[in-house]
């Protein structure tokens, strides 16, 4: 019997983890990804909720073992999906042609263009930055300044940046904001000792084993304070320094602080590649714009095309853990596809 | 502050305006208060720029005060523009143009609704044929009055005679704008930058040789607030929110006040009168207060016309040490002359604010 | 003012910047597991003194972390000190003593 | 005529014994100062009372004989009799032994001490033999105790305790001098013997032996200079050291029988209870925060020592459970607890809650007023089972706080904030006194303390422990006994807050069966839950209860049984076996037929009380 080949789109952790997995089932492997390299969103990220842990060693650890008979093709575009029989016939944007026997989506997430939401200014004030920013930074050690060069005297950190948000046409939880905010809090205050620290939350969501714990650390030992309320609007002082306008919702009155830093968490958005990928072979969309399942429950990877199956945060916002789990049960769904 | 930021920002709000063959209805504050501004807009439009601007002496309000202080429905509103669309039509126009802010909110809204509802149109049109048998029509397009002049804001300024430059220093004068809420705020879309940044002001005072500068509480109501300013009782809260903008703009030293919507050139006007008289404090150097201009008497400025010609006499806040900062000559004599050097009288001299 | 019939009201907002922390700070080393709060409310809801006022134990944590102490002054002698609450907060936070402490350094005594 | 026998050695003791007395007399009068005049008289008149035989009587038994540690511990009690009454006596017959000698009432008061300095031999001197026999045993004894003293600073564990208590630089000092004191009497005695022959069994033998080999006549007069300034140095120190509690601990023995209890206030009394404490250390087993936390500095004998020092621990003050295990056990019997909350009253002097909002008394009329307590709210099934049992049993109740009630002040008190319990209790005074009840039924022990110490209410005031078992023996209810074995944990303030250990017992031995457990009765432990405790944190008072469980449920039973609603709730998310409330327990114990009540059994008023 001839081997039968997987194409699987999108190199992220969910990717990568069902390609490993698919090979040492004994399946030829294609992984296509348009960015230049592996590991989607972990490249960027410094460390991880809630135990602040590398996110290099995870991308290690997807690295390792990471067999040679997997054909990896970076920088690569798929313009186009067809059908011979049982088979797809992908075609990208540097004419190549690949044959699979079954499809495995894994082209993930981008996070909500902070930009959209104007009033606070992200892009336009000068310190104002997104949770991604700051990671950024925090990888490549660089010190946390002002753009006028000072060492931040309080930081806020604003929830929900483009979640659960219709006004940016986002009506979903993004999920892993929030302790992202607070693991970034105690990172940043870690760095700043003397800083004062915010977190402006509509609701905290800490939804995962040790994040709770987290926050109370946080509280404890960080001292970051929270503050029930989402930002209206922010605007730039004379010093360039920020005036944040919510309303302390516990205390039910309008609330001026001023920051020196404002770092926007900025949500969960199915990616380009996403979008592409789902129209381009007809799937079904859910109303937040992520890939739907057959079934949600009982056949999470399944999708309304026969041998095209999902896996990853292309369904919806996912942790780290999810994802991985994610994969791996994917691939014992495409082997038993592939095996009847 | 990232200029490009904000620059990337209005490109994606960039409305059309129509170029010519305006309808153009009244303001009915500022006919009042500031008369003068929309005689400016007639003068500049048809006599420096040529354009063609319709005016029908049967146009009423808008019924928009009204509506924003709840003794009008929507309705009858929406009746009532009605008729002023049909009085376009049977003009012959189709670019309707407003001199006030809350009526291009009204229309817009109206507008909007009507796309979204188009069962109300109907309704509309049947209220009106009923009420007056005029037949229904709807403009191509909807402009306020500040967006034709930011349209021609390079006309304006290849005319200029002074620009907003200090004289003596050289340096550019330094305006905050402020834009009526009903401009942007309801529907983004439909103001020039959008509602966040916009650009509309922003764009004359740039054009013309000035500098803005942003303040905290840009985006604050000026106080009209409809019934906070219509019930007597009510007018502290008025009064309050000019106040904020007035305490958070004052450390930026602005030279001068630009708006674009009747309401807040009168209130940022004279709650500074009102502020001095009450607690002493006045928000300009010295004890002067910050003047408060039109978009149309700036441009009248700019183009050199007599500021008691375009009506700065009946400001609260003097303008004369803008006009003095301009280097514009002006007679000051004639403050207080109206046509014919016929004498109109002028104000009581206020106790702490800096008035000629 | 009866010539204008109307005044400046002062703003409802509250500027962070002018909170009092100087109160906060001290009732926290004397009392660390305040920073432990999360405003649940479930020391307020079984109060005994709140069946008969309106006392609100969360209400005052929040104020006093907000450094508005002419609020927590208001309310915060009105509780009993019965401890109910120490029994049922989630968060572990030694509200008894923290009611206590607060008291204390309101009315000039030393707090440790 | 006689002569003054005199030698320049003795000056330093005589010097020592004068600071001393100057000393104790200028910190009696500061003492003196905090008392109001009333208790003035009282003590001055005291001497001339009736009570004169029976203080002297206990002061031989507690500063002496120490009765009361012989009980804790036998090896410490002789330890201390031999110092205390060893000395005590060597003095005693040393005054009589030397006054037979000169002849005269009037002897220097260091004769007596360097007696055998002075003279020469023991010819004409009248029963010369007996007072050098007793004398050298009493030496004896006092040496005995010295042995067992250097020996506990060794290993304390013979005496019953992990570690003496921590001396401090002074108290190491004074113990020094004390330790050198008799074996430099027993040599200057022994080498001065050998020369005069003056010796007993003890000094003599020793100082022929020593002779023998040793210059005996050089060495004794040094010996006299060292002993002399051994005594100087211990009495010098001692107003500065826990030995101030000997000359204290008379005081207050006499106080206390003139009638003086601890106040409210940290006054007179409570000075002399604090300088009474000996730091014995016998407190610093006893302490559950020293076992479980390791907060050794609460323990009274530091608490205490701090106090005396003028160096209050406000840990100390602050972070104690109140529960009286140390207080239980203190050989001196000082209410430690007392002046704890006396601490707290003095730190939260301007501390003032108020109370204006609390209702006036509605109208309600009762045989029996049931008031549950705050904590009881949260253990509602200790609630419900109360009021099912007392409707099966026909009692005509009222639930004064049903919808929930006025504190009942005790914690205030105990945070030292007399004055704003004042307010509560007087509320809740009111609505018991107008509601006619003859008896006050409580679910809370902590209530009780205070309805039965605080309130003047004029009726019997049990807890629902007490009062069930009562209910069962008028045979209103009836239950059915079961094999299962049960631990009973007293509560705090139920047991050695009120003494109620036996009714408990009964209670329960009718349904089930009772282990007794060593931390039962006086010595049981707090749960952790105590409202006495201030400033510990949550964790800390878990790691409390976790401890106490293990003793608890030792013997393996298959329930926790506890008669307080704190306790219960404490005990309970840590607890692998059950934890119920006595009430609760009984309630599921009682036969199905007595479970419902009965309306037409109702019990008239009369009967109620006859029950009772």
């Amino acid at each position: 019997m001839m081997t039968k080949t997987v194409a699987v789109i999108g190199g992220g952790p969910a990717g990568m983890e069902a390609s490993k997995e698919l090979a040492f089932n004994g399946f030829q492997v294609v992984l296509l990804e348009s960015g230049a390299r592996l590991g989607g969103h972990m490249n960027q990220w410094d460390r991880l909720f809630p135990n602040k842990r590398p996110a290099g060693e995870i991308l290690e650890s997807l690295y390792r073992n990471f067999p040679g008979s997997i054909t990896v093709m970076t920088e690569t575009n798929i313009t186009s999906i067809g059908r011979n029989a049982d088979r797809f016939i992908l075609r990208t944007a540097g004419r190549d042609v690949i044959e699979a026997d079954a499809l495995l989506v894994c082209t993930g997430f981008r996070v909500f263009d902070a930009i959209l939401k104007e009033e606070y200014g992200y892009g336009i004030y000068d310190n104002v930055i997104t949770s991604v920013d700051l990671e950024q930074w925090f990888k490549e050690k660089r010190p946390v300044l002002t753009s006028h060069g000072r060492v931040p005297a309080t930081v806020g950190f604003i929830h929900c940046v483009g979640s659960r948000d219709e006004k940016s046409g986002n009506l979903h939880c993004s999920k892993v904001c929030c302790v992202t905010a607070v693991k970034q809090a105690v990172e940043l205050k870690e760095k700043l000792p003397e800083a004062r620290i915010f977190c402006f939350y509509m609701d905290l969501r800490m939804f995962g084993l040790g994040y709770e714990e987290l926050y109370k650390e946080s509280q404890e030992k960080y001292r970051i304070q929270f503050i029930r309320g989402r930002l209206s609007e922010a605007f730039e002082n004379m010093d360039g320094s920020l005036m944040a306008k919510v309303e302390d919702t516990l205390t039910a009155k309008p609330l001026r602080i001023n920051l020196d830093l404002l770092v926007l968490m900025v949500g969960f958005l199915p990616s380009d590649g996403t979008a592409a990928i789902g129209s381009l072979l007809g799937l079904t969309f859910n109303p937040n714009g992520f890939l739907q399942p057959r079934d949600g429950h009982l056949q999470p990877h399944d999708t309304e095309q026969q041998g095209v199956f999902l896996a990853g945060s292309c369904k919806g916002p996912k942790n780290l853990e999810e994802t991985l789990a994610d994969a791996r049960s994917a691939v014992l769904r495409i082997r038993q596809y592939l095996t009847n | 502050m990232k200029i490009e930021g904000k620059k990337r920002l209005w490109q994606q709000y960039q409305k059309e305006i129509a170029g010519d063959r305006y309808f153009y209805v009244r303001s009915c504050v500022r006919q009042n208060f500031f008369p003068g501004a929309e005689a400016v807009f007639l003068k500049i439009m048809q006599d420096e720029l040529g354009k063609d601007v319709y005016e029908n002496p049967a146009h009423t309000s808008c019924t928009g005060i009204g509506y924003h202080c709840d003794i009008v429905p929507f309705d009858t509103a929406m009746t009532v523009v009605a008729r002023q669309f049909s009085l376009m039509a049977e003009a012959g126009y189709e670019n309707f143009v407003t001199s006030c802010i809350t009526s291009f909110g009204l229309y817009s809204e109206v507008l909007e609704t009507w796309n979204h509802f188009p069962e109300k149109q109907e309704q509309a049109a049947r209220f009106l044929h009923e009420a007056t048998g005029r037949p229904f029509a709807r403009p191509s397009n909807v402009s306020h009055a500040s967006d034709i002049i930011y349209k021609y804001r390079h006309e304006i300024a290849a005319r200029a005679q002074y620009r907003l430059v200090n004289s003596l220093t050289g340096e550019p004068l330094k305006g905050v704008e402020h834009i009526g809420c009903h401009y942007a705020k309801m529907f983004p879309s439909k103001g020039v930058g959008g509602a966040e940044y916009p650009y509309v002001l922003v764009g004359m005072i740039e054009e013309w040789g000035g500098e803005v500068v942003d303040y905290p509480e840009r985006r604050h109501c000026c106080g009209f607030g409809f019934r906070h300013y219509a019930v007597r009782a009510n007018r502290g809260y008025s009064l309050s929110c000019s106040r904020k903008k007035f305490e958070s703009m004052q450390p930026y030293k602005p030279d001068f006040i630009l708006t674009n919507c009747p309401g807040c050139p009168m209130f940022l006007d004279r709650w500074q009168y009102v502020i001095s008289e009450m607690e002493g404090k006045t928000y300009g150097p010295g004890n002067e207060g910050i003047p408060v201009l039109t978009y149309e008497e700036l441009a009248g400025l700019v183009l050199g016309y007599d500021p008691w010609d375009i009506g700065l006499q009946v400001h609260q806040v003097s303008v004369e040490p803008l006009l003095k900062k301009m280097g514009i000559a002006y007679d000051p004599d004639g403050k207080y002359l109206g046509p014919g050097g016929k004498y109109l009288g002028r104000p009581e001299n206020p106790a702490n604010i800096y008035f000629v | 003012m009866p010539r204008w019939g109307y005044k400046i009201h002062e703003d409802r907002q509250v500027i962070w910047e002018e909170g009092d922390f100087s109160l906060v700070e001290r009732i926290r080393l004397a009392e660390p597991s305040l920073c432990l709060c999360i405003s649940c409310g479930t020391c307020a809801s079984g109060c005994t003194a709140a069946q008969f006022t309106d006392f609100s134990l969360r209400r005052v944590i929040i104020q006093l972390q907000r450094g508005r102490i002419e609020e927590v002054r208001q309310e915060i002698d009105r509780c009993m000190l019965c401890g109910k609450c120490i029994l049922t907060c989630p968060r572990g936070v030694n509200t008894r003593h923290l009611v206590l402490c607060i008291r204390k350094e309101l009315s000039g005594d030393v707090l440790y | 005529m006689y002569y003054i026998d005199y030698d320049p050695f003795v000056l330093p003791f005589t010097l020592g014994v004068l600071a001393l007395l100057v000393m104790l007399f200028w910190k009696f009068f500061q003492w003196w100062d905090k008392l109001q005049p009333e208790d003035r008289i009282v003590i001055r008149t005291g001497l001339r009372s009736g009570k004169l035989l029976a203080i002297l009587k206990e002061v031989f038994l507690e500063s002496l004989i120490h009765r009361r540690m012989w009980k804790q511990n036998p090896l410490q009690g002789y330890m201390h009799m031999t110092f205390a009454f060893g000395w005590f006596m060597l003095i005693l017959i040393g005054n009589v032994e030397s006054r037979i000698h000169s002849g005269v009432e009037f002897n220097m008061p260091y004769y007596p001490i360097f007696f055998k300095f002075f003279l020469d031999s023991n010819e004409g001197l009248p029963f010369s033999k007996s007072f050098t026999f007793i004398m050298d045993f009493f030496l004896l004894l006092v040496l005995s105790g010295l042995v067992l003293a250097m020996f506990k600073r060794v290993n304390a564990k013979l005496y019953g305790m992990k570690k003496p208590a921590k001396p401090e630089a002074i108290d190491r000092i004074a113990l020094t001098a004390l330790w050198f004191i008799f074996p430099l009497r027993l040599l200057a005695e022994s080498f001065t013997s050998a020369v005069t022959g003056t010796g007993g069994f003890l000094t003599g033998n020793l100082g022929e032996f020593l002779s023998g080999w040793l210059p005996a006549r050089l060495l004794a007069y040094p010996a006299w200079w060292s002993y002399s300034v051994a005594l100087s140095v211990f009495f010098v120190c001692m107003p500065f050291t826990r030995y101030m509690h000997i000359p204290a601990e008379v005081l207050l023995i006499y106080l206390r029988h003139l009638g003086f209890k601890p106040s409210k206030t940290y006054d007179f009394f409570s000075v002399v209870e604090v300088n009474s404490c000996p730091s014995c250390g016998v407190c610093v087993e006893s302490c559950q925060l020293k076992s479980s936390l390791g907060h050794g500095n609460i323990v009274p004998a530091y608490f205490l020592r701090g106090l005396k020092k003028d160096r209050e621990d406000m840990q100390a003050v602050n972070e104690c459970m109140l529960c009286g295990r140390c207080q239980q056990v203190c050989p001196v019997g000082i209410h430690v607890n007392d002046i704890r909350i006396q601490r707290r009253d003095l730190l939260n002097k301007q501390v003032v809650f108020n109370y204006p909002y609390l209702p006036p008394p509605d109208h309600q009329k009762a045989d029996v007023v049931y008031f549950a307590g705050c904590m009881t709210h949260l253990t509602p099934g200790i609630k419900r089972s109360v009021e099912n049992i007392l409707k099966a049993a026909g009692i005509h109740y009222l639930f004064l706080d049903k919808e929930g009630g006025i504190c009942c002040g005790r914690p205030l008190q105990i945070a030292g904030l007399w004055d704003s319990a004042r307010q509560l209790v007087e509320s809740n005074q009111r609505l018991i006194r107008q509601s006619g009840a003859r008896l006050l039924l409580t679910s809370c022990p902590i209530c009780l303390k205070v309805f039965r110490e605080e309130y003047d209410l004029r009726i019997p005031v049990m807890h629902h422990s007490q009062y069930l078992v009562q209910l069962i023996e008028a045979e209103l209810i009836n239950v059915a006994f079961s094999s299962r074995e049960v631990s009973y944990h007293d509560p705090c303030e139920l047991g050695r807050g009120c003494g109620i250990f036996e009714e408990p017992r009964q209670l329960i031995s009718r349904i089930a069966g009772l282990q007794e457990i060593t931390a039962g009765r006086e010595k049981s432990l707090c749960c952790g839950g105590s409202l006495g405790g201030l400033s510990l944190s949550f964790q800390e008072r878990k790691r409390l209860a976790s401890d106490a469980l293990k003793q608890l449920l030792a013997g393996q039973p298959d329930l926790l049984i506890t008669a307080c609603p704190l306790c219960k709730k404490t005990f309970q998310p840590l607890s692998p076996v059950g934890v119920m409330d006595i009430a609760e327990f009984l309630y599921t114990a009682m036969e199905q037929k007595t479970r419902t009540a009965q309306p037409e059994v109702l019990i008239n008023c009369n009967e109620t009380v006859a029950v009772l």
